[in-house]
């Protein structure tokens, strides 16, 4: 349990890193490990695969292709960040922290839930067989992002006429 | 085990903050994209904690599975086009882009 | 095969990338059009089954494994396939020549079709995460559709859509967890049931809060309306007249709807609550509309404040409330489809969509002219078009559940409407024709045929009102307000 | 006959109109023949109608309640009858003088589509179906309008849009209450008390009516009108199918819907506004110093007739009232379009240039004395019968004022119709004009053949009162069992007819002794009415007695018109103009300098208006 919440903090540090150090390179990998983290916590939640997933692509493939764009565009005029905002964060966050723990704290007992058994089968029998729907959507939003990268990548035939 | 539940929700929530905050006030892109990716980590968090703590595990593990699925396709078309804004604009500045008005 | 909604369209788009490399423009056309036609005339032959059993439950058995491939089909669903299919069979054909410029058919008609594949998908999908995927499917290709055109305001307008919908969705899916965290599952039916047994008022609230900010997003209800204006006019035409059209009601309207009379239950203060966001929608968007200069903006925000009108028929929950708001939401549909294809072809033929450089084209385009007046009229509620009997639905259905101050309001907003069309119709085509248009020349065959049909369908839906009404409308609203007495009242 | 023969008078008209609309402009007379003769034939089938009179014809429509339910009876035939009579009238007259109208082709669309649209608001037996026909002729008025093509059209067209909009709104409210009060929408099963609920419908529905009439404050667009828009429109639309839907609606209301009784406060509500119309309206109209807009005040000023005669509640007032408006209807039709003819061969209307036409012009100008002596209420014309019998009314009920104030507006009108007359055919030739001569026979016909009807209603006033009017009340208001107003119609030797006559002669002293005043010398021995030796006489005799009054009098009236006409007059169009239209503008331009283009911008409000929803679900959960 406690190493459970050491792992949140740490998610939470690392997301709060990522927003606020002013080298994007070094937000992208801030905001990598933090995706590493999450990978771990859904492993010790018993959920390996979703922590496999977590850590081989939204911590290897997403950052890479962060690491990308940021390359690609790091010759434009460096856009800094308000200090004002920077400095300000931290009173917000803390403000925030009361309000979500009294939040919480007054739902702790409220939410009702249906009380439910254990489940059967296995992670691939849920997820081809009760799931199938999403896998449809999966390939759709797949297809989707392939064409819509290949959409605004694309060489123009011609200019358009304005 | 519900109390858990409440934990995990209080740190979602934190991270939805986090992201928010930073879409509120800050102005690089690719930061702007960096905080949707924070929300979305609240997002999976939540899911998966949810599927924990009611016993429900392998569905919501599907159900983050896909979610990253289609975090991945958000993120591929995102960026495609803050490289095509910035091909258009030399600036990554988000209040550069207030053309379209009134 | 209702299948065929989902796969078809996803089937195409995956191979017209393919096809593209051999065939630029042809074959492109003539598939997407066909598997577009396909639908429509599925969607007709369904009509009968559903309508003798009250609806019907397929389940697809894929390599001898029973999987869980199920749909219901209502008269509800069937309904919204019916106005997809259609409206977006017209979109298409506008397409083949307005595509002409832009290029790339291909990647254009499979990013269209995988929107057309999600919308078909969320409605068909009886399964809160599947909702949010297929809202996701239809949104991320309708980011890239948006910018399709490359140019700064196309980017911009995209980049503002994308970043305001993924926070809206996150939230919506937000809400989906902790529903799912309290009944353990995510079908309609089992949620339903299981919210009934619970005594959750309090989260359930602030879960449908979350559901009207999604959703609310994707419709562009005001406050949460922004992206709108900017998203819609910078898409080619035939983006903004799905967007418009279609993709807000879809993925708002429905998805919104679905789940609260579905799913949670509509109660009295709900109801009130998205009456009031609906009515101001109606005002704030009406009042917007009326200071533009862009033909396309204006357009927006009109759909802003028709929408406003089908969540305040909708939210209503009378029998002819409801009633009324579907038929608005086709006609709406259809005449808001009409009207951004036709700015695309005033776009197409002058260069321009300023209204203040446009002038007396009525004379030089008859057929562009015509159609615009039509759509315009339709939208406004004038009689005998279908947009009036509509809107006088919503408003008799107010008067009826005395709600007098709403109706009141939903008059003067349709008069504010009839205003900002009148402007367009005075300052694009009536009036002298100014000297740099005196060259211009009709738009081409496919474009002022889409038009054409979409025109018709405004025309034949006004005045065979009745008929239409009694078998394709009613049917619709009785299957939605039939989840009103499944679910029990949560007490709110 | 077939019920569905009902359905002629509105899908034909209709149908013509879509014909009229596709036949190109390049076959020469196509569309004026098929339109007269489509108008023909519309006459005739309102004719056979009329000799027909009771049929009904009920199919399902919208839904329970909401019927397609066409009725005709009596009433409804009738005015069915002087509908297509009027646009026969108006086709004959326009197939010459709008021929060369650069937007023909839409003129004659736009009237039979309104033609169409009016028999079905007069057939309606559903409220819905009524509202349906009632709100589409809005349409019509407005592309009519604009057809004047003047840089103001647009401007006024939608002014008439929105005054029109403003009046059937109310009357939507109106029925909405009736029917939430009563149940039922089916016109002829609703017959309620006035009170609470149902007097607001009341008062609702009659703003309706009497604003499609164009009576006060809802007329303001008219006299815009009469300059912005062709000239057979205003012969059309406001001078007579206006005045019959509105009044058509207004008896409706008064006689079967509501039981209005005599000296009931509705009644006194409508006779104030009826009075207040013919008073306020004639002023106005005394100063016009155009042709055109002095016909559109009058127009106003008579509707007040109208209002005031079906406000007494008393049967020879409310026949008086439906009489006037049918008089009205072919006296002020034959008025514009002998002003049409005017401006058709002059090319002006303003009064200052015109002068001495009659000679070029005699039919047109004798068409227009006939018609203008109608209007003015002078024996044994039409105009006097009606006038009469509202007089009657008024007096009747026990309020004299009200009669006072008709017979007010009675010396005005004729003393307006005396400087128009005088100062466009009379007096010498104007030399700002070039020689020119009559008009057209199509032109000149329609004029005659009204001027004739306007003399035939009053000297045989016992045909349209036994045929069309009698009916109407038949059985209706109280005590009217054994009507009859035919044996003193024409009665010169009773109170009422002499203050009448009166006040004939008070306006023509009035008017000679002002002309004489002005600096013109010398009476023109032509004008008919002055040499009437015994109005001659009475008008020496009073000539002293009005001396004082009279000069000192000009100048209170002057000013009084010009007060009410900045103080009644320019404050409806003021609110209309500033404050409509810059509170919209501000608001709009609050609204966009809001959507200012930023991202955070737009974010900021989604979570506002999440954290108000939240705040609000909350609350209702409490």
């Amino acid at each position: 349990m406690v190493i459970q919440i050491i792992l949140l903090c740490g998610l939470v540090i690392f997301s709060v890193l990522a927003i606020l150090l002013k080298d994007l390179i070094k937000a992208a990998l801030s905001l990598a490990v933090a995706s590493l983290l999450l990978g771990i916590i859904f492993f010790r939640l018993a959920a390996p695969y979703a922590g496999v997933f977590e850590i081989s692509v939204v911590a290897g493939l997403i950052t890479v292709l962060f690491i990308l764009t940021i390359a690609l565009t790091k010759k434009g005029d460096e856009v800094t960040e308000a200090r004002l905002v920077k400095l300000a964060f931290p009173v917000f966050l803390i403000l925030f922290l009361v309000i979500d723990g009294l939040v919480m704290k007054s739902l702790l007992q409220k939410i009702p839930a249906l009380p439910s058994g254990p489940e059967t089968g296995t992670f691939g029998q849920v997820l081809w067989k009760q799931r199938t729907f999403d896998l449809v959507a999966q390939v759709g939003v797949i297809l989707a992002g392939v064409l819509a990268v290949l959409a605004l990548f694309r060489k123009k035939e011609e200019d358009r006429d304005e | 085990m519900s109390n858990l539940w409440f934990l995990y929700l209080f740190f979602a929530a934190l991270l939805v903050f986090i992201g928010l905050y930073c879409l509120l006030t800050m102005r690089n892109l690719i930061r702007l994209f960096i905080a949707v990716e924070i929300i979305s980590k609240g997002v999976s968090l939540a899911i998966v904690a949810t599927g924990a703590v009611k016993n429900n595990i392998l569905l919501a593990q599907s159900l983050a599975i896909t979610y990253i699925v289609v975090e991945v396709a958000l993120v591929a078309a995102a960026l495609a086009l803050i490289i095509n804004i910035y091909k258009k604009n030399r600036s990554l500045d988000v209040r550069l882009l207030s053309k379209l008005k009134g | 095969m209702v299948f065929s909604f989902i796969v078809m369209p996803l089937l195409v788009a995956a191979f017209l990338p393919l096809i593209g490399k051999f065939s630029k423009k042809l074959l492109p056309d003539v598939l997407t059009n066909a598997a577009l036609a396909f639908l429509v005339f599925n969607s007709i032959l369904l009509v009968k089954p559903v309508f003798n059993q009250g609806f019907i439950v397929q389940n697809l058995h894929w390599l001898g494994e029973k999987v869980n491939l199920q749909v219901a089909l209502d008269a509800f669903n069937l309904f919204m396939l019916f106005t997809i299919s259609l409206v977006s069979l017209c979109i298409s054909l506008f397409s083949i020549d307005y595509l002409e410029h832009y290029g790339h058919k291909s990647t254009f008609y499979a990013l269209f079709l995988v929107m057309i594949a999600g919308m078909n998908g969320l409605v068909l999908v009886p399964d809160l995460f599947s909702v949010y995927l297929f809202l996701e499917v239809a949104a991320v290709a309708s980011y890239a559709l948006v910018a399709f055109g490359l140019g700064y305001d196309e980017l911009e307008a995209s980049f503002k859509y994308l970043m305001l919908s993924v926070v809206a969705s996150a939230f919506a899916l937000l809400s989906i967890t902790v529903i799912f965290g309290m009944t353990g599952s995510l079908n309609f039916q089992a949620v339903a049931q299981g919210l009934q047994d619970l005594e959750a008022r309090l989260v359930l609230g602030v879960c449908v809060a979350f559901f009207i900010m999604g959703f609310g997003l994707k419709a562009a209800l005001v406050p949460f309306h922004a992206w709108l204006p900017d998203a819609h006019p910078s898409a080619p035409a035939p983006i903004s007249a799905m967007l418009s059209g279609l993709l807000i009601k879809v993925s708002g309207i429905y998805a919104l709807f679905r789940i609260v009379y579905s799913v949670i239950g509509i109660t009295p203060a709900l109801s009130r609550l998205l009456m009031a966001l609906g009515t101001i929608s109606m005002v704030v968007a009406a009042l917007l509309a009326l200071g533009q200069k862009d033909i396309k903006r204006m357009l927006a925000y009109s759909s802003i404040s028709q929408v406003g009108y089908i969540v305040l028929g909708l939210a209503l929950g009378t029998p002819l409330g409801i009633a009324g708001a579907l038929f608005h939401l086709f006609n709406h549909a259809v005449a808001k489809g009409l009207l951004f294809l036709n700015s695309g072809s005033i776009q197409h033929i002058t260069g321009t969509r300023n209204l203040e450089e446009l002038g007396g084209l009525g004379k030089m385009v008859p057929v562009t002219a015509g159609t615009n007046l039509v759509g315009a009229l339709s939208i406004a509620g004038v009689p005998p078009l279908a947009g009036f009997w509509s809107k006088l639905i919503i408003i008799m259905a107010l008067v009826q559940a005395r709600e007098f101050g709403y109706a009141l309001v939903a008059i003067l907003a349709s008069i504010l409407t009839l205003w900002y069309y009148l402007l367009i119709q005075r300052q694009a085509f009536f009036g002298r024709v100014a000297e740099k248009w005196l060259q211009v020349r009709e738009a081409p065959f496919w474009m002022s045929a889409a038009n054409v049909v979409l025109a018709l369908v405004c025309v034949l839906a006004g005045i065979f009102f009745t008929p239409i009404f009694k078998t394709w409308i009613s049917p619709a609203a009785e299957a939605l307000a039939r989840g009103i007495q499944q679910v029990l009242m949560w007490g709110l | 006959m077939s019920p569905t023969t009902l359905l002629w008078p509105i899908l034909f008209p209709a149908a013509v109109a879509v014909v009229l609309l596709l036949i190109p402009s390049r076959i020469r007379y196509a569309r004026e023949i098929l339109s007269v003769m489509s108008a023909g034939a519309l006459l005739y089938l309102g004719f056979v109608l009329f000799a027909r009179r009771n049929l009904s014809l009920v199919s399902d429509w919208l839904g329970p309640g909401i019927n397609f339910d066409l009725r005709l009876y009596h009433f409804s035939a009738f005015i069915l009858l002087a509908l297509s009579g009027f646009l026969f009238l108006i086709c004959l007259y326009s197939a010459v003088k709008m021929k060369n109208h650069p937007r023909a082709r839409e003129y004659f669309g736009y009237v039979f589509l309104a033609a169409a649209f009016s028999n079905g608001a007069v057939l309606a037996n559903n409220f819905v179906l009524l509202v349906f026909f009632w709100e589409a002729l809005l349409i019509t008025t407005y592309a009519l309008v604009t057809l004047g093509l003047k840089p103001t059209s647009h401007r006024t067209a939608v002014k008439s849009l929105l005054i029109g909009g403003f009046c059937d709104f109310a009357m939507i409210l109106g029925i909405g209450l009736l029917w939430a009060s009563t149940g039922t929408l089916t016109m002829d099963k609703i017959q309620v008390e006035p009170h609470g609920l149902t007097l607001a419908a009341f008062v609702l529905m009659m703003i309706g009516a009497i604003g499609k009439a164009g009576a006060m404050p809802f007329h303001t667009w008219i006299p815009d009108a009469a300059l912005d828009a062709p000239v057979s429109f205003m012969a059309f639309m406001p001078a007579s199918f206006e005045k019959l839907l509105g009044i058509y609606l207004l008896a409706r209301i008064t006689l079967d819907f509501f039981e209005l009784k005599v000296g009931s406060g509705l009644s006194i509500l409508l006779m104030i506004i009826g009075a207040a119309t013919i008073v306020f309206a004639v002023f106005m109209a005394l100063i016009q110093k155009d042709f055109k807009k002095l016909l559109s005040f009058h127009a106003v000023s008579q509707v007040g007739y109208m209002v005031l005669g079906v406000g007494t509640a008393i049967p020879i007032g409310i026949a008086g009232g439906i009489f006037h408006m049918i008089n009205h209807a072919m006296y002020k039709c034959g008025l514009f379009l002998s002003s049409g003819s005017v401006e058709h061969r002059t090319g002006t209307t303003e009064l200052k240039k015109l002068g001495g036409l009659a000679r070029e012009m005699p039919w047109t100008a004798a068409g227009f004395a006939v018609c203008a002596l109608a209007i003015s209420g002078v024996w044994p014309l039409n105009g006097f019968v009606s006038k009469e019998m509202v007089f009657h009314g008024a007096l009747e009920t026990g309020y004299p004022i009200f009669a006072i104030a008709a017979w007010v507006g009675a010396i005005f009108t004729f003393a307006s119709f005396l400087k128009a007359g005088h100062s466009v055919f009379l007096g010498p030739r104007s030399t700002e004009v070039p020689k020119t001569r009559e008009s057209e026979a199509p032109i000149v016909l329609p004029i005659l053949i009204l001027a004739a009807l306007c003399i035939t209603f009053g000297v045989y006033n016992k045909l349209p009162l036994q045929h069309f009017i009698q009916p109407i009340l038949h059985g209706k208001a109280e005590a009217a069992e054994h009507l009859d107003f035919t044996s003193h119609a024409l009665d010169l030797f009773n109170p009422v007819a002499g203050v009448s006559i009166l006040c004939l002669i008070i306006a023509l002293g009035i008017h000679f002794y002002g002309w004489n005043r002005s600096g013109k010398k010398a009476y023109l021995a032509s004008e008919p009415i002055h040499n009437l030796p015994v109005l001659h006489k009475l008008y020496d005799l009073s000539e002293a007695r009005f001396f004082d009054l009279y000069e000192q009098g000009v100048k209170f009236l002057q000013w009084l018109s010009r007060l009410l006409f900045r103080f009644i007059d320019r404050p409806v169009d003021y609110v209309y103009e500033k404050v409509v239209t810059a509170v919209g503008r501000t608001f709009t331009g609050l609204l966009q300098k809001a959507h200012n283009g930023q991202y955070a911008n737009y974010l900021a409000w989604t979570v506002g208006g999440l954290v108000v929803v939240v705040w609000i679900i909350l609350q209702l959960l409490k």
